[in-house]
């Protein structure tokens, strides 16, 4: 390695000399390698108009990553504001979008942070350390609101499930979200798993985490209070993740090559599993003034933010940082994104007690700077001044683009090709082998094999898990109050038109909350797209917020916070437009959950909503046909709402035994799943006026299939029919065996056999 | 074997001895407020307690939870058995005093060599976390009374290193002196994980679960009985919930006698 | 038959939490004066037939496409002497080859 | 400043499905020619002051009471040269201890 103990100034300067400001000052002419820090010429020339000299290397290393897209935001900030002015007036919204996480009010005294972040890349350079680290920063994030972390939720996207590079990422990646969410001791609740080859390449690796704590512990990230300490803690800061920080630290650009310094880092969850415990121990103890975690861009960000919100100044002394590499730069340091740190705000009188907490759990925590009355983030290094900056202009005042975007020529071509055309089952025989084929097929077979890698009892807390439609929690043992939370995302559907794909994907986890019996509240989102600079990636982008926008307005579900995933593409080819809706609800008390399981024999089988010819986009089209055109299902959300008050009614009054929403694979795949899971067959009859093929895998929006006892079923009825909720007598829980009266007859063996078979068969 | 009830405290109401059980955290522990929770609901007194004390206060047993005590970095159980707490608990145990080891803490078990044999990484290489089926070998230990024996329970399995092992001498004197107390029964999976050679979850010798000292009072096991123990979370059954009956029964009885 | 042993060590650069806690463990155990912990992984390989140049070239590519993930660890390999039985064999004799 | 190498692998009696692992896969990669394949750990450990006998003993009695499991593991103990950089150093020069 050779690097200069010292850390080297910007090329050109004697490796000796540190580039203090006073020394930027002095030397306007000096040439910085701002390209290969990934700035724009216009957006270096800004950074030196703002500071009024050229920036030191310390300063480029904060302007450079602090401005870089992932921390910015500066494709998307423009459009995202939507979020806010469309959002819906909702009391639940304690804290809203710009915080680490959003904080939602569930009653009772109790308050939810729940977020959803993308680890993509560095998941497919290494699969387990790179979504290990995906679930500790997502975590950092909802202990950085004060909130203890009670679940994680892993919504992940593959290539072809039988390309062979698919079965090197897949086992890394579970095995990565399970090391690190097991070790934490956090349950794993649900998730998603699709293959599509359009994610070869670039798997999404999208990790949420769920946090509760009482209304009066919400803790913002905010430096206030002159005199206030900046205490680090947590691990030792070391040399990975630094990226470009390499070139400003080598003493020519020709020896800083690339691979110098690992974009991936390795997590450790057990030093994570510390950090969560004596923060909330602190925080318990009201020790804290402002919180912070270290995640991308690491101090840079976590010292500007900090500043940045409160009243602007901070002076921090970068030697004080506790180092596992003692020859790292400054440039490096403050780029560095060691995993497992946390940065906090304390009183100063209340810094010992704060220490000694850390010391209990054997966490290393340093003063390393305060807060000072001016505007001024100040950072230090052997005594000399190297960073002398307004906080603001690195934290929050980036560049802002407004990106060309144009909606593409092949979208027109792409819709017209009709799925509704698509050739039908010719007969019986056909029909039932396309049963057995969508069952078996990748995306619709059980995810068992990866589920049960993950920890789902811990805590002892979790009334529903995967594979139900939303994980449950229980969050007061006294009351039973709970909360759920479901994740969706479709990209065929949002392909074929990206604003309604938006939508489907908030309605479907909308429903998949309240078929389990619990309210939707609020909404999270992870957007995963191409690159932002092809005008038709950026088209779906806007439209996708736009559609998500207007959708939450009319659902009454605020969007709290989310993650902009951008650059998802290989060469040319983008992923599909990925939008993940996370979406948070809320259940009185648990017992009344509802489940998927058909568990009952003479269960009266209802389906609830209706059904049209919608193929477009769906699992069958692309398992029997492989095609994807046409138009995705339609959305009506004012009839998602209404079937979410009559699943939440039911739930409420105990009219039905089990409830399963209708998604991707239509009807038959989602009474495979109860029956299976209940181990009970059922007997279907195909509805007057809607075709057998239509009625199996149509996968028109806002239904549900439901299992009403005898008893409940004159009530539950007659509740559907007073509301105006469309609902079909389709069938009864019966046998052992999936029947469709006069069509096939599935015994359930042969169907289990069809669904388990597939995953583990792959992967083996 | 010998319980010598230090219950002396009795709960006005009942008049019954207020049965204290001590619950270790050490760092990385997970389980610890979960097996709090299931000893309050057989109705003892959870008393927590921390790695680094070398005193046990005035409990009855202990229980060492679950978890990933310090990450289970170098091996399951390895470094924890070093900590301040277990030279007591070493200590304690040897003079009788009940002892139940739980997943990490059958780990740390056999690590301290209060059980014979170790405990590897699964035979699948993966971490399983199931509703797994248990026949109750030995009900006669400490931690069983409230079983019978052949009894067939289900409880949570969920680890990553499961595997127990031990010489062949080991385990013939093993299932000699009846110390084998749970062993994996059927292979109800649908996880589609290939079987393992010994038809266990996780490759586990004799599809050896849970294991006992000669004198009884020191148990291991892998599941998890805490997490068996109210009908709303976890499995949705009890079966867990004699476990702490059982110790709770013990000392009632010992005090009554 | 011959051994040839790979072993893979995680970067300098990057945190090897093993290694952090082993360290960390040694003090309580009474063991001073041991600076720095680093835990990797130690392959044995059994070899059929002569190990030449050739067969450590193509055991040097499964060790950097497989054995080792090089963004983030290196690797050695070395031939060792034919061993009594695995695990405790004497150490190594020829050092056959090294990545960065 | 020296370096102290810990390698520690299964006894040859316990199943390493690691080992298997690799091996099993080795065919898939198109790897012919290894016979068997067992996992372990190396321990690397940079001890301050002279490598001695008497240093050398403490290691080798950390090993068998920390390092390794000898209920399940073989150790084998050796010095090393003074390395570069942690992870890519020469091979073992001494074979320092071993135990079965
Ligand atoms: N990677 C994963 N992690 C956790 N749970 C998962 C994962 N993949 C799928 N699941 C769970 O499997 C079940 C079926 O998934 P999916 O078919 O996507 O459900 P739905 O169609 O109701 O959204 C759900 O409970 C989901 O949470
Ligand atoms: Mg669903």
């Amino acid at each position: 390695m050779s690097r200069t103990p010292s850390g080297a100034g910007s090329p050109g300067a004697a490796p000796s000399k540190l580039d203090t400001v006073e020394h930027a000052a002095a030397t306007p002419d000096i040439e910085q390698p701002w390209a290969e820090l990934g700035l724009k010429k216009d957006e270096y020339e800004r950074v030196r108009e703002v500071l009024g000299r050229r920036p030191t290397g310390a300063e480029l290393a904060m302007y450079s990553v602090m401005w870089s897209e992932h921390c910015s935001y500066k494709s998307s900030k423009k459009h995202l504001r939507q979020f806010g002015e469309k959002a819906p007036h909702s009391d639940a919204l304690l804290v809203g979008i710009g915080e680490n996480a959003g904080v939602v009010d569930i009653g009772q005294g109790y308050a939810v942070t729940f977020k959803v972040e993308s680890h993509n890349h560095p998941s497919y350079v290494e699969p387990y350390q790179g979504a290990a680290t995906g679930v500790g920063g997502i975590v950092r994030d909802i202990i950085a609101m004060g909130a203890r972390p009670v679940a994680v939720v892993d919504p992940l996207r593959f290539g072809a499930a039988d390309h062979p590079d698919t079965k090197r990422v897949l086992p890394g990646v579970v095995a990565g979200i399970g090391g690190y969410g097991n070790c934490l001791g956090l349950p794993n609740i649900g998730g998603e798993t699709v293959f599509d080859a359009c994610y070869q390449g670039n798997p999404l690796v999208n990790a949420g985490a769920i946090g509760v704590m009482r209304h009066d512990d919400i803790h913002l990230a905010k430096a206030s209070g002159a005199g206030n300490k900046v205490i680090l803690y947590g691990a030792r800061t070391g040399g990975d993740g630094i990226g470009g920080a390499s070139i400003l630290a080598s003493e020519t650009f020709d020896d800083a090559k690339p691979s110098k310094r690992p974009a991936v880092q390795v997590g450790d969850p057990f030093q994570e599993k510390l950090l969560i415990e004596c923060t909330l121990e602190a925080f318990a103890e009201k020790l804290v003034v402002g919180m912070q975690d270290l995640g991308a861009a690491g101090l840079s960000c976590a010292t500007s933010e900090l500043a940045s919100n409160g009243s602007g100044g901070m002076r921090v002394t970068l030697d004080d940082v506790p180092l596992r590499d003692s020859t790292l730069s400054p440039e490096e340091i403050l780029m560095s994104e060691s995993q497992e740190r946390m940065c906090a705000v304390v009183e100063p009188e209340k810094v010992a007690r704060f220490l000694e907490i850390c010391d209990k759990w054997d966490v290393i925590a340093t003063v390393i700077g305060e807060v000072t009355d001016g505007d001024r983030l100040e950072i230090y290094w052997h005594g000399e001044k190297i960073v002398d900056v307004d906080a603001r202009t690195v934290a929050h005042e980036g560049p802002v683009y407004d990106r060309p975007y144009r909606r593409p020529q092949w979208q027109d071509a792409l819709q017209a090709d009709d799925a509704n055309a698509l050739p039908r089952a010719a007969d019986s025989a056909e029909l039932r082998a396309q049963v057995l084929k969508l069952v078996a097929s990748p995306n619709q077979a059980s995810k068992a094999w990866i589920t049960s890698q993950y920890d789902h009892f811990v805590q002892g807390n979790t009334v529903l898990a995967q594979p139900e439609d939303s994980g449950m929690l229980r969050v007061d043992e006294e009351t039973g109050l709970g909360i759920a939370l479901a994740t969706d995302g479709n990209g065929r559907y949002t392909k074929l038109d990206p604003y309604t794909g938006a939508q489907l994907a908030l309605a479907e986890a909308y429903r998949n909350v309240a078929t389990t019996g619990a309210r939707p509240l609020a909404v999270s989102d992870c957007l995963n797209f191409g690159s932002p600079e092809d005008p038709a990636v950026m088209w779906q982008f806007t439209e996708a917020i736009r559609g998500l926008a207007d959708a939450c307005q009319v659902l009454g579900t605020p969007v709290t916070g989310g993650n902009v995933s951008l650059y998802n593409q290989t060469g040319e080819a983008a992923i599909h437009p990925t939008p993940v809706i996370a979406v948070l609800g809320v259940i009185d008390d648990v017992a009344r959950r509802t489940p998927s399981a058909f568990a009952e024999e003479g269960h009266q089988l209802y389906l609830l909503g209706e059904t049209a010819e919608e193929f477009g986009g769906s699992a069958w089209s692309q398992v029997v046909h492989d095609h994807l055109g046409g138009l995705p299902p339609k959305v009506d959300l004012e009839r998602e709402r209404l079937l979410a008050d009559v699943l939440i009614a039911a739930s409420r009054d105990g009219m039905i035994a089990a409830a399963h929403d209708l998604s991707d694979g239509g009807l038959i795949q989602a009474v495979t799943e109860s029956c299976l899971r209940g181990g009970r067959g059922a007997r279907l009859v195909v509805p007057a006026g809607l075709s057998a093929s239509t009625f199996l895998f149509s996968e028109s929006a806002g239904r549900a299939v439901v299992a009403v006892p005898r008893s409940e079923e004159a009530r539950f009825t007659g509740m559907c029919g007073a509301r105006g909720l469309p609902a079909a007598r389709i069938g009864v829980v019966d046998g052992d065996a999936v029947e469709v009266q006069g069509e096939f007859s599935l015994p359930l063996s042969e169907l289990r056999d069809a669904y388990e078979a597939t995953i583990p068969g792959l992967l083996a | 074997m010998t319980v010598r009830p230090s219950a002396t405290a009795t709960d006005g109401s009942a008049g019954r001895p207020n049965v204290r059980i001590g619950v270790v955290t050490f760092p990385g522990s997970l389980d610890d407020r979960d097996t709090q929770r299931a000893i309050r609901l057989a109705g003892a007194e959870p008393v927590p307690l921390w790695h680094k004390d070398r005193s046990l206060g005035q409990v009855d047993a202990v229980v060492l939870p679950g978890g990933f005590s310090y990450g289970d970095y170098l091996r399951a159980g390895s470094i924890s058995r070093f900590s301040p707490v277990m030279g007591t608990v070493v200590e304690r145990a040897r003079e009788g005093m009940p002892v139940l080891g739980i997943c990490n803490g059958f780990q740390v078990l056999t690590e301290a060599h209060l059980l014979p044999g170790a405990m590897l990484g699964n035979e699948h290489l993966h971490f399983i976390c199931r509703d797994q089926k248990l026949r109750v070998e030995n009900a006669g230990t400490a931690w069983t009374t409230d079983y019978e024996a052949g009894q067939e329970i289900h409880i949570p399995l969920k680890n990553m290193d499961g595997r127990y092992v031990a010489d062949e001498r080991t385990l013939d004197m093993l299932e000699a002196e009846g110390r084998v107390v749970f062993r994996y029964a059927g292979d109800d999976d649908s996880t589609g994980y290939p079987p393992t050679e010994q038809a266990s979850p996780n490759g586990s010798l004799r599809r050896i679960a849970g294991i006992c000292n000669a004198e009884g009072n020191v148990v291991g096991l892998m599941p998890h009985p805490e997490h068996a123990t109210d009908p709303l979370v976890g499995t949705g059954r009890t079966d867990g919930l004699p476990f702490f009956t059982s110790i709770l029964r013990t000392f009632v009885e010992g005090a009554a006698a | 038959m011959a051994r040839v042993v790979v072993d893979v060590m995680l970067k300098p650069e990057i945190l090897d939490p093993q290694g952090q806690a082993v360290q960390r463990a040694l003090p309580r155990l009474g063991f001073e004066g041991i600076s720095d912990v680093r835990q990797g992984k130690r392959f044995e390989l059994e070899v059929d037939g002569p190990v030449d140049d050739a067969a450590l070239a193509r055991i040097r590519e499964l060790a950097e496409s497989f054995l080792a993930n090089t963004v983030i660890e290196n690797f050695d390999v070395k031939v060792e002497d034919l061993p009594g039985a695995p695990g405790d064999a004497p150490a190594a004799t020829v050092t056959a080859g090294e990545a960065k």
